[in-house]
């Protein structure tokens, strides 16, 4: 099974993105800038956001999700790429202290590691993931996420006291 | 399979030519390369010149060096500067970056061509400089400051602010 | 001395004496080819292999041995230990007995066996016993397939190898090898190997498989089942193994010789050493060997179901065939028998 | 007590039934048969760095495969996080070790993404010069192991010998053999040292003169090559990119992304080069792709000899680096794929978040994808065809 690779010039491209885009979704706030679409929705948008991006716009390549813990919210970046020199760059910020957000493994695939590994190392739930495990850190008796900011980690030797 | 046979006999007239070629490796212990000259070996440090700025402990990602300041003159002028009366680098930990080379000012501290460290014993391997021993195992100062979380503001949800330049650079 | 020397000739004595030296020979053919293999492989692979323990590494068996026999002989807790220790005996003593048939020269012979290709060929066979009894005792997952790997490997190659065996033994009109390596003269070109070049390749593929060489050690298989049926042995009972293996392989080279490449024969007349052929047989046991190593620094490792497919639908068919080529070809001139 | 309960919670986890089995479960039950679970890893010989696949055979054949990754996690993120800008850059070496180069490259574009400096076009060139070297230093390498996965020794040591002298000359360029520190933000160390450039054309040279006999000739035509990999670890593209594939493994069904070309960075848009693509989408065409991407750098290499300017190799970024509030993006083609490095600043002189995509973590997903269906000895080339790095997947 071969795949389509977008077509036409790529200014033309970012513009199809950000209508295509902004046209079917309440979006808080939509730019260009160079070569990136940015986009920033709804917690609970993003799934449909991305649904669109895949299989209306055709963008075929989520490339990495980053969360920022930014004490007390989370902030999500879908890095999207449609693979000849356009990026569609989806933000959006979780409140709360149990964050949960839809999956995306049903639009993208291969977010199901990334999803995993977001999850591991900052809590953030995947509600509909299908195998929400960690991938790193032990899968049990271990209830911390140390990638957020209140997970101290000490500058202390490590090796005090093993001579 | 028409040829059957054939890569593989080809493949092994490639091994054959190698069995007589000529051998590459080199007899380590007894044969020594010599070493480039921007080679990075063991740390070293010339306590004659150290201002005590503490630059490379601030610098240091694996927070190897220790120092341990005091004032003295030294010199004789009469006034009272830093001293590093206690320096210490631990090789068990030290990654050979560089960093502190790069950012000593009186350039008193840099990379030797000396690779074989060995101990029996991890702390063996903190190099004393000073007058005075320094306790490896003792946290040094962090290398970072006390900084984090600029004060009183929350960072922003959304990034993506214009940027205004000034404060870099 | 000469009552010494009469003793020879009571034939007990002199069986259990030569098996002796015989027992001796494969026992330090396996230190010396491990040593050889380790060279070859380094100077194909640009290195110079060991060199460290005597004169140009050449003391490195002795070495090795030494350490090996005073490793601890590790066994899993819930291994079953007597099939476990039996296994590497099971394995070695196959290669060995089948030196007990194998003409170094004329007369140098163990025991000049008028059946000696049948016990070849039975003797041989029990080697698979011993990879089963390794890979069962051991009662790890890796063993376990290495040893059904094995088994299976082993027992479909026994067909084409002793397939190949009866060009042979139809042309030379006899099942001992004295008078096999007899009957093909002393003129390169009347060995049977050109004649019987299918029969050669295949016994020479079958062989290399039969003693698990790359590119057919798949029960060893060390990049996907890390040791197969010998990966919980260590010490003396791994060495065994080890000798085991270089032992066959040996045997392998030297019945190959025996059968296809004229044995002690010279390859011209003029060449003949009398009493020295067994230099003869030497070098072509040697030279068989280093292409076993040769090959096996160069090519990559087949998968299971390859093996099968090469051992059953090309290698079978083809000594199949040539059987009946050689049959009509006697037929139609009988002086190619013997 | 406790370890007993782990087990059991454990295994809990692991084993839910199989989407995928090749034996119904009746006939299964109907004759007893079981299936054996096996652990391949960490530590085993073969494997590609501390990977632990859970497998479920059915006879030689997978019928279920399960990365556990981990076993090299030192969470490099978070201690980016407590390290100053260029403090990072030597602790990105440790990621990706095959591919140090480009892990640097890409972290400082990040950060000059945040910073707007202006990098000296020398400084871009030595950049290409050495993340090209790097990637024949790396891909290389990845063609001797995966001939080591099918059980020859020999190639491995051929490869290794063309590492070993990449390496002496990335020694004598920034003066450590593997953990370079080389690229900074701003530009390069320091300039080229005299002579090497000479030295590295010997080099190019002399491998392009013993490529073909060294890694083509031994290899290309083996029938027992062609038969290991040939079909094996097939896959369309539609899975491939689903997957999140990139690199050499994307390429070979025939997708020709190379950000390289598609995102360019650096001074490869001055270059001239291809990119290399293979329709069959299985283990050999990634050999084949991987060989020709190397001649590939070797043309890239030569042009940035021949096209070298001359100036300085340092933008100017002060001697404090503290960018200012947002977020940049870092985008380079590493040997393996897309390697991407998004630091988010937040005013101070360390960085607030960074996060590196290795490629390595995403290409691993194939395997769960396409391994289940082979036999055992099929893992092992398919490990060749996503080629993964124990410091990559596990920061």
């Amino acid at each position: 099974m071969t795949i389509t690779l977008p077509e036409g010039d790529l200014q033309s491209r970012l513009e199809r993105y950000f209508e295509g885009l902004g046209n079917r979704h309440g979006l808080e706030e939509s730019e260009i800038i160079n070569n990136v679409v940015l986009i920033v929705a709804k917690k609970d948008d993003v799934p449909a956001v991305l649904a669109t991006a895949r299989e209306t716009l055709g963008i075929l390549h989520l490339s990495f999700i980053t969360i920022v813990d930014r004490e007390g919210s989370f902030e999500l970046t879908y890095e999207l790429m449609d693979f000849r020199g356009a990026t569609v760059r989806v933000k959006t910020t979780i409140e709360g202290d149990e964050p949960v957000i839809g999956t995306v493994t049903g639009v993208y695939p291969t977010a199901n590691w990334h999803e995993r590994e977001a999850y591991d190392m900052f809590g953030v739930a995947f509600a509909g993931h299908p195998d929400l495990r960690r991938p790193y850190m032990w899968q049990d008796h271990f209830d911390h996420h140390p990638l957020l900011k209140s997970f101290e980690i000490s500058t202390k030797r490590t090796f005090e006291g093993l001579r | 399979m028409p040829q059957v046979g054939q890569g593989i006999l080809k493949g092994m007239g490639v091994t054959l030519q190698h069995l007589f070629g000529q051998k590459i490796t080199r007899q380590y212990p007894e044969y020594k390369r010599e070493l480039p000259e921007r080679s990075r070996g063991m740390l070293t440090v010339d306590m004659d010149r150290c201002i005590a700025c503490l630059q490379c402990m601030r610098i240091c990602p694996d927070h190897c060096i220790s120092i341990e300041q005091t004032k003295r003159d030294a010199d004789g002028s009469g006034k009272p500067k830093p001293f590093a009366v206690g320096f210490v680098i631990d090789d068990s930990r030290c990654m050979y970056c560089s960093l502190c080379v790069e950012v000593c000012p009186v350039n008193c501290i840099y990379h030797t061509e000396e690779f074989e460290a060995q101990a029996y014993n991890r702390l063996e391997l903190a190099r004393q400089f000073g007058e005075l021993p320094v306790d490896p195992t003792v946290d040094p100062k962090p290398a970072v400051g006390k900084k984090k979380k600029p004060t009183g503001k929350k960072a922003p949800k959304t990034v993506e602010k214009p940027r205004t330049g000034d404060e870099a650079a | 001395m000469q009552t010494v020397l009469n003793l020879l000739e009571v034939e007990p004595i002199r069986l259990l004496i030569s098996f002796g030296a015989v027992l001796f020979l494969v026992l330090n053919l396996a230190a010396v080819l491990t040593m050889a293999e380790r060279k070859v492989s380094g100077y194909i692979h640009l290195r110079y292999g060991p060199n460290r323990v005597g004169p140009r590494g050449l003391l490195q068996p002795a070495a090795d041995v030494f350490k090996l026999f005073t490793k601890e002989n590790v066994s899993p807790g819930r291994s079953d230990l007597w099939v476990f220790l039996g296994a590497p005996i099971a394995m070695f003593i196959p290669a060995a007995l089948v030196w007990l048939v194998v003409p170094f020269a004329p007369d140098a012979v163990v025991a000049d066996l008028n059946v000696a290709i049948l016990f070849f060929v039975a003797i041989t066979s029990i080697g698979a016993l011993g990879v089963v009894m390794a890979g069962y005792g051991s009662r790890s997952a890796f063993s376990l397939l290495g040893a059904l790997r094995g088994a299976a490997q082993m027992i479909s190659y026994e067909v084409p190898l002793i397939l190949s065996l009866l060009g042979v033994v139809m042309l030379s009109g006899s099942l001992s090898l004295v008078d096999i390596v007899r009957a093909q003269g002393d003129t390169i070109w009347s060995w049977y190997f050109l004649f019987q070049l299918p029969m050669f390749l295949t016994f020479y593929i079958s062989g290399i498989a039969e003693v698990k060489r790359v590119p057919f050690d798949l029960p060893e298989g060390e990049s996907e089942i890390v040791g197969g049926f010998m990966i919980e042995y260590s010490g003396m009972t791994w060495a065994l193994i080890q000798a085991a293996e270089f032992a066959s392989m040996a045997v392998m080279s030297a019945i190959t010789v025996t059968l296809f490449l004229g044995g002690w024969q010279p390859p011209l007349p003029f060449l003949d050493l009398g009493a020295f052929n067994w230099v003869w047989f030497g070098i072509k046991t040697a030279l068989i060997m280093f292409t076993f190593q040769w090959i096996r620094w160069s090519v990559p490792r087949l998968r299971m179901d390859q093996l099968m497919d090469l051992g059953w639908k090309v290698l079978v068919p083809l000594t199949l065939i040539w059987l009946f080529v050689t049959a009509g070809l006697m037929l139609v001139f009988p002086s190619l028998g013997a | 007590m406790l370890g007993e309960e782990r087990r059991a919670q454990h295994e809990g986890a692991l084993t839910e039934p199989p989407s995928s089995r090749l034996v119904s479960p009746d006939i299964r039950d109907e004759f007893g048969l079981e299936t054996i679970d096996m652990n391949m890893g960490p530590q085993h010989p073969a494997m590609h760095g501390l990977l632990r696949l859970i497998l479920e055979l059915d006879g030689e054949t997978v019928v279920r495969c399960d990365p556990v990754m981990g076993y090299l996690h030192r969470c490099q993120e978070k201690i980016a996080e407590n390290r100053m800008y260029p403090a990072v850059i030597p602790l990105t070496d440790r990621l990706d070790y095959f591919a140090n180069m480009h892990n640097e490259h890409g972290y400082c574009l990040a950060v000059e993404d945040l910073l707007d400096v202006e990098i000296p076009p020398r400084a871009e060139y030595i950049r290409v010069l050495m993340c090209e070297l790097m990637r024949l230093a790396s891909h290389i390498p990845s063609i001797g192991f995966l001939m080591l996965e099918l059980g020859a020794f020999t190639p491995i040591l051929y490869a290794f010998r063309e590492r070993e002298r990449i390496q002496a000359i990335f020694e004598e360029v920034t003066g450590a053999r593997m953990m370079f520190h080389y690229i900074r933000i701003g530009g390069v160390k320091a300039d080229l040292p005299p002579g090497i450039t000479q030295k590295i054309w010997d080099y190019i040279e002399s491998l392009e003169a013993h490529f073909q006999r060294d890694f083509v000739d031994l290899i290309q035509g083996n029938e027992i090559f062609i038969s290991r990999t040939r079909n094996v670890g097939k896959m369309t593209q539609e899975q491939a990119v689903e997957m999140g594939v990139t690199g050499p493994a994307l390429r070979c069904t025939g997708v020709d992304f190379d950000i390289r070309l598609d995102y360019p960075y650096s001074a490869y848009p001055e270059l001239q080069f291809e990119v290399v693509t293979d329709t069959a989408g299985d283990v050999e065409a990634s050999y084949r792709v991987r060989i020709a991407e190397c001649l590939q750098s070797i043309q890239i290499i030569k042009q940035c000899l021949e096209q070298m300017p001359e100036g300085e190799v340092m933008g100017d970024t002060g001697r404090r680096i503290r960018p200012p509030e947002g977020e940049g993006f870092g985008r380079v083609e590493s040997p393996r794929g897309e390697y991407s490095v998004h630091v988010v600043s937040d005013g101070s002189d360390t960085p607030y978040r960074v996060h590196y995509r290795d490629p390595s973590f995403c290409n691993m997903q194939l395997l769960q994808e396409i391994v289940p269906g082979h036999y055992l000895p099929d893992i092992m080339p398919i490990m060749g065809l996503v080629d993964p790095v124990s410091g990559g997947w596990d920061k």
